[in-house]
């Protein structure tokens, strides 16, 4: 059994101290020791960001890909070789601005990959400008008198776009996020877990105290997540009232068990040494 | 003009069946065991409009189609007047009599022999739906020239096969019709016949056909694509492929998608490619510096039409060497290969996955809509001489006899041995940041003078295998042309035609433009005695590279930059003036 | 008062005969005619497909830009002067598909601008592959086994991603479409109409005979586009039962409104020729 | 070594303030007459990891960073170790003697001057926050060389302002208690000394506030930008100036939507322009062909970084030259500019609006980190010398004085007049397939051709109005430099200490990349005694762009590719090698 220490790397994070990632990260490793995973069956795909960060300290396979575009990568990876566990991570301007395209055309395919986004309102890396899920009003050197666009609302449009997994956690509830994270990658589908980060630098208005004030479990009020039109109701729920815990599942087929080529084994261990074209170049005559 | 071979070609709206009848012609002529070349002309429109396709048959080999033709087939009275310029003295022209009136005079011409044939009338009579007159002018038109009719009968046969029996024999019963009409009525009148020869069926497929079967044949196992004229019939074939060739063809949501999901396949160890035009090429240029920077193998198919933008859709050009060689942010290695014509289309693309493999680097495969639609008669493909070579991948006991794997290992070619995910001692993390030699984020000085060094120099090694560019033709020739792509066709052809003039000319076919081979084309141009270069663009863009790279100015220059391929005459016109 | 000749150009668009196009290009013009408006106030932007050939056969100003980007495009015009009356056009695959990204941003911005989406389901221009939201199992040549996707659902995207107007129209219901344009150019705020559009080459399954079957009236059901949870249930609604006219409709502020800067003169008539930037060169002293 | 001029440095980790620092030190010399110059070295992390920053502070005017410094603010050991080896001899280090406890042998140099200052324990007294220490360090060291602390004083009243009196004061006594410590302890044990010159205040600026400046002054109206490094402080000043200046800044959802706004609102007739990095211009490639299609006027910032990819995100690179001269799909003309210093970042990003008006085209304006960042005292920018001009709109009396407003009219230069929307008389279509005068898509030959050349045309215009490139320097040089972008700093510094050395060099900046100016370079080069090349890149991409406009080879190169900026040092070092 891979134990947390197995899973870490020698490089440190290159987090500020108090950066609500530390927190996403061990729980990210509990997640994967807790279902006895092999780190090399494990490969971590992640855009560019404070979040994106992550796989460089995992022992795990990891692929830090370019801003935005880490579910098309993982899709690649997943369709080549869907032995593979992968996880994708990115933060909120990676998976909900630049990423916005490819996070609805991704959930609607229903691969099974399981989506961290760590939501910290803001941009972290590039130093404190206004994300999509910035609320309005948010002040950043980009938005100097306040942003004045409504913010996403990632579950809303997971919820629309055809995800079969949708959660909101919220990195301080450490247990929670680690079992919804355990759920999300057990689950057979596309999973997004949008999860609540504290960015100690740059977001000083969404701060845990901001946010404790609003959370609370959806699970403490009886949610069905299997009904979607309740699942919207909640998903449009903000301001005083944040809900935390899983919105909305559904079982449908995956992407890959609607391909027959890889039924038996996947693309990447079919030989290809000889092709046998001949029946091909004949039809040419 | 009596010759065991002519130009023929079909004009009509979109929606007259213009390919399909080109397409029968075609085949037969290639079945019969003739040399073929086919070419369209379509605008960018689905109905309406003007469509046309020329297919030049001959018993020699041929390269290239041609500006004048011996016989048309005009589905409507534009065609006529479109085309009638184009016919070689004594021409024909097949076309419905009791639908088009015309005096000669109408045409401006009083050579052109016409040949009425009553396509709808025929049609008619065999209550068959109206594009059936394609079929009938198909059928005259071999009856005209006295070819074999049952070649054309197997394919029909074929071809209708799945709509029944009926519609078998209806299509076959119009070709007949066609045939007898025009054969007793006219066939005295027009002198050029085809004799179904001894030889062999040949072969016969478009450039595009040809990339998708070096692809195949190559063990590529994903495709990830947007569609973009002039590339979608690649996406689409692969895609008919994806169940008996096991392989995953994904249309994706764009084209951004296609090259990340790409780089993701081949980091997770199969080989795959994506093809596209321009337009989305420039979406594809920030993964083509991801997959760069890590390293990871690529194909690009990039099918060239004319830009800026948009431009003209279902057009050619020869205006993206440039960019593709230096697309993306940075210095990066970068293979980049011209195919000229289907043959090389196969083995070059079957070729560009072994060196994206090979060196771990990104294989552009330049391309375009000439090239790609049109056909052309060819030795019979040869999988044999297109052997797979992977590089180096660790096996699991080579990595469990490591300390420990190092991804980015220095190595004297660049080349660090890889692992794909999956091999339980293979661990690594890839990052599009600057890194160290195990792919972690690193920022040092030293590191980073040593790491693009170490990428670089894979470029030296590939230059090492990959073939040098020879002279074809007479070496010691009067001139030399110089080219790329798709104008090697009617290049070829025009140095036949100067050759009847008593010109000895000889070609430079540039088909690695990177690493460019700057040494061995020095050579060839210093010692040439007259240059002419041959480029399907407004700004010379090969004739720039090879004076960056070899100092030599080529003034002599032959461009063309309308949307159209150069037909030879064109070529051999020009050369003549500058002579 | 402009007339529906004048508004048209000498270029006959280049669309199949029977192509739902036709009818669409017709109710613009008759909105554009019933509601006074001149043309040279009119921009009209498109992507690139069937759908974005509309400018050229129309005298208004128009600019066919690439495909996918007619909404940021629209955006900047629309920045720049926001005296303009602009309506944005595209196809499926224009809007949903390489557009999808803008498409979710620009809605949740509020501008005052139109989107009429030529939902055909297909990509026509591209000689028929198969589009964001053709129907599972849609065979065509880039999925000849048929489509394995969820098809993206426009009209729950839209409420879920924070557009005030959302409609969905029929072509064939030429009024109805024409007086959902004309709300839909009324409405203050992003207003977003797909409409149903029959592509008689590519598209030999969801014909006219296949949506008469299906269709039905909002309005005929009392349906209150004020609630936007009502709506988005009704946005779930499709196979069998596919509802037509304004799902949701609500007042916000549009994001001109937000920027004071062109309270009283658009951007582009703001006088430019001798900007004073002295007292920034002071403060680099 | 006494001068009235140093060379100071401060490092710390990233969170101790090392910028307002080093900000603060530099404007209290500029505000003192003195010429200055600034260059941050910083790793692409927020917090934890080594900042460090490089004032330079002369009476002459200075145009680069140095290597070698006399004075260093360490606020932690990380930094004494890492730079001690930049000092000169009997260079100076403050830090915090109660806090880095060393031997003077730890440091490996025996001549160093150590000055402990107890910074923590000054800010402790003050009861101030940790960050503090880094106004007592600057204190101490205007202390140490006896500068006029006045002129600190009023900098930090003015940076406090709005946090109040307190704080001001706070910031007021740590840094007179740094003064004061270190004055009189160790004045005596440090020779430079800092006089306030009777100068007036200079202006120091950075080649970003110079760049929107010099937008603000053009009437830039509009802004459309994604935030990436080292172009973010651009979109944020600007946006700090939206109301004040009455302009939209726009952060968008990505880049491609970024150029895609600046288009539209281009198109409606405002001055608009887009700011990012390669990365980011990889994703404008597309669009950038788009405006060209259509001729819109955009202007392009493009910092460059080290690439390829992600990269290396905080630092210098002069990369993308060939990708930004062959962006996009097809051929189009397009105007490349490339600033050396901030004051050709404020003139040239000016005439970067004027130029893409005046010839509706895409100007790219190619900056890069090092010039971006680094601050440097310069000539007050003169805003007079900036003049408006926005080449052929046509106003509503004209339009309605015409037949038919024909948007692509035929005219000598290719530059077509313009109308805008809401003008009555004014309306076209646009679009980006290929299309005739009027607008409308058209696919014919001869209009393709006309068309395509009408295009260019513009170019060759705009290479008469664009001014020639000079040599700077001696004309009778012993070798003769060239570079582009900001290698103009370190080049100029060099060829003050070759002459030292008695040799003469001078320097040929290429300022216009696009349109070349090949027969002015040529002439010039083929002229020259010894050519050297300057690049900021590995594969030295001016070289090969002049050998292909020019034919000349330059074979002296001094390239650098580890991300950092050349110091003069190291070209003066890399010349007397090759000399
Ligand atoms: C194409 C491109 N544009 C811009 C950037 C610069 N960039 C890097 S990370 C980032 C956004 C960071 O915000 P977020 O995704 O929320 O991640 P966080 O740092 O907050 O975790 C940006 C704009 C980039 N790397 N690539
Ligand atoms: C970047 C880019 N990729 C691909 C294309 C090719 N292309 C043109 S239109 C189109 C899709 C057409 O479908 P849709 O948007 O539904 O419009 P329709 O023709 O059905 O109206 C595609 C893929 C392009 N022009 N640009
Ligand atoms: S800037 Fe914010 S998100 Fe980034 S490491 Fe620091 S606290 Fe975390
Ligand atoms: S292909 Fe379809 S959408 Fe395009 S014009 Fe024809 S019918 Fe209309
Ligand atoms: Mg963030
Ligand atoms: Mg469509």
């Amino acid at each position: 059994m891979v134990t947390t220490a197995e899973l870490t790397t020698e490089e440190k994070p290159e987090w500020c101290p108090g950066c609500g990632n530390f927190i996403i990260l061990k729980a990210l490793k509990e997640a994967i020791v807790q279902q006895g995973l092999e780190p090399h069956r494990i490969l971590i795909v992640s855009g560019i960001g404070q979040a994106g960060k992550t796989p460089q300290s995992m022992r795990t396979f990891g692929y830090h890909g370019i801003h935005g575009r880490a579910l098309p990568i993982a899709t690649g990876a997943r369709l080549a070789n869907h032995t593979l566990k992968i996880i994708v991570i990115g933060g909120d301007g990676d998976a909900y601005a630049i990423g916005m395209g490819h996070f609805i055309h991704t959930m609607r395919r229903n691969l099974d990959l399981t989506y961290l986004v760590h939501n910290n309102q803001v941009y972290g890396l590039t130093k404190g400008q206004t994300a999509p899920t910035s609320i309005k009003g948010f002040k950043t050197k980009s938005t100097p008198t306040g942003s004045i666009e409504e913010p996403v609302n990632p579950i809303a449009l997971a919820i629309a776009g055809g995800a079969t997994f949708v959660a909101r956690a919220y990195y301080k509830q450490t247990d929670d996020l680690t079992q919804l994270i355990i759920d999300g990658m057990q689950h057979k589908g596309f999973a997004l877990i949008d999860i609540i980060q504290y960015c100690i630098t740059f977001n000083k208005v969404n701060t845990p105290t901001w946010y404790d004030q609003r959370v609370y479990k959806l699970a403490d009020e009886q949610h069905d997540p299997t009904n979607k039109i309740r699942a919207f109701e909640k998903a449009l729920e903000g301001g005083e009232r944040i809900p935390l815990g899983l919105f909305y599942r559904e079982s449908r087929s995956t992407y890959e068990d609607e391909l027959p080529q890889i039924k038996d084994v996947p693309l990447v261990h079919q030989p290809i040494d000889d092709v046998n074209i001949n029946a091909l170049i004949e039809s040419f005559f | 003009m009596e010759s065991n071979g002519l130009v023929w070609s079909i004009g009509g709206e979109a929606g007259d069946g213009i390919l399909s009848a080109g397409e029968a012609f075609a085949r037969a002529c290639s079945r019969g065991g003739f040399h073929v070349f086919t070419e369209t002309d379509l605008p960018s429109i689905v109905r309406g409009g003007h469509n046309a396709m020329q297919i030049r048959v001959d018993t020699e080999e041929i390269f290239a189609h041609a500006h004048e033709i011996d016989l048309l087939v005009a589905l409507n009275k534009d065609t006529m007047l479109q085309h009638v310029n184009q016919l070689k003295p004594e021409g024909g022209i097949i076309y419905d009599g009791d639908k088009i009136t015309l005096e000669q005079g109408d045409l401006g011409r009083e050579d052109v022999r016409l040949f009425p044939v009553p396509l709808a009338g025929i049609v008619k009579q065999l209550e068959g739906k109206p594009i059936l007159r394609n079929v009938v002018a198909v059928g005259a038109s071999l009856g005209l020239m006295d070819y074999d009719l049952s070649l054309l009968d197997d394919l029909l046969a074929m071809s209708f096969r799945k709509k029944g029996e009926t519609v078998v024999k209806q299509n076959i019963d119009a070709a007949r019709q066609g045939y007898d009409y025009a054969k007793t009525r006219y066939s005295d009148r027009f002198p050029l016949k085809l004799r179904k020869s001894a030889a062999e069926p040949r072969m016969l497929i478009s450039g595009s056909a040809a990339v998708c079967l070096g692809a195949l044949r190559a063990g590529c196992k994903f495709v990830a694509a947007y569609p973009m004229t002039p590339n979608t019939p690649i996406l689409e074939y692969l895609a008919s492929k994806e169940r008996d060739y096991s392989l995953v063809v994904k249309q994706t949501e764009d084209e951004i998608a296609a090259i990340n999901m790409v780089i993701g396949a081949s980091l997770a160890g199969a080989r795959a490619m994506t093809c596209t035009s321009g337009g989305g090429f420039s979406l594809m240029v920030e993964g083509l510096g991801l997959a760069a920077m890590t390293e990871v193998p690529v194909v690009i198919i990039e099918g060239q039409r004319p830009g800026p933008s948009t431009g003209m859709p279902t057009r050619t050009e020869q205006s993206d060497l440039k960019f593709a060689l230096s697309a993306s942010q940075g210095e990066f290695p970068r293979i980049v290969i011209a195919p000229g014509d289907a043959e090389e289309c196969f083995y070059l693309t079957m070729e560009a996955f072994n060196l994206a493999e090979k060196f771990q680097c990104q294989v552009i495969v330049l391309v375009d809509k000439y090239l790609l639609t049109s056909t052309r008669t060819v030795e019979k493909l040869d999988p044999a001489r297109a052997k797979i070579e992977r590089g180096e991948f660790l096996s699991d006991a080579q990595l469990a006899e490591m300390d420990e794997y190092i991804r980015y290992s220095d190595t004297p070619n660049g080349v660090s041995p890889r692992s794909i995910p999956g091999q339980r001692d293979g661990i690594f993390t890839s990052t599009s940041d600057e890194h160290n030699e195990l792919g972690h984020i690193f920022e040092g000085k030293e590191n980073r003078t040593w790491i693009v060094d170490k990428r670089f120099r894979k470029l030296k090694a590939a230059a090492r295998v990959i073939p040098a560019p020879e002279l074809r033709g007479e070496p010691e020739a009067d001139l030399t042309f110089v080219g790329w792509g798709s104008t090697k066709g009617p290049i070829r052809e025009a140095m036949k035609m100067l050759a009847r003039d008593g010109v000895r000319a000889n070609f430079l076919q540039l088909v690695y433009l990177s690493p460019f081979p700057a040494k061995r084309v020095g050579e060839i141009l210093s010692k040439a005695r007259k240059l002419i270069l041959v480029e399907n663009n407004k700004t010379a863009q090969l004739g720039g590279v090879i004076r960056e790279h070899t100092g030599v100015l080529i003034p002599d220059r032959i461009l063309r930059y309308d949307g159209r391929p150069f037909t030879p005459e064109k070529i051999h016109h020009k050369v003549m003036e500058v002579l």
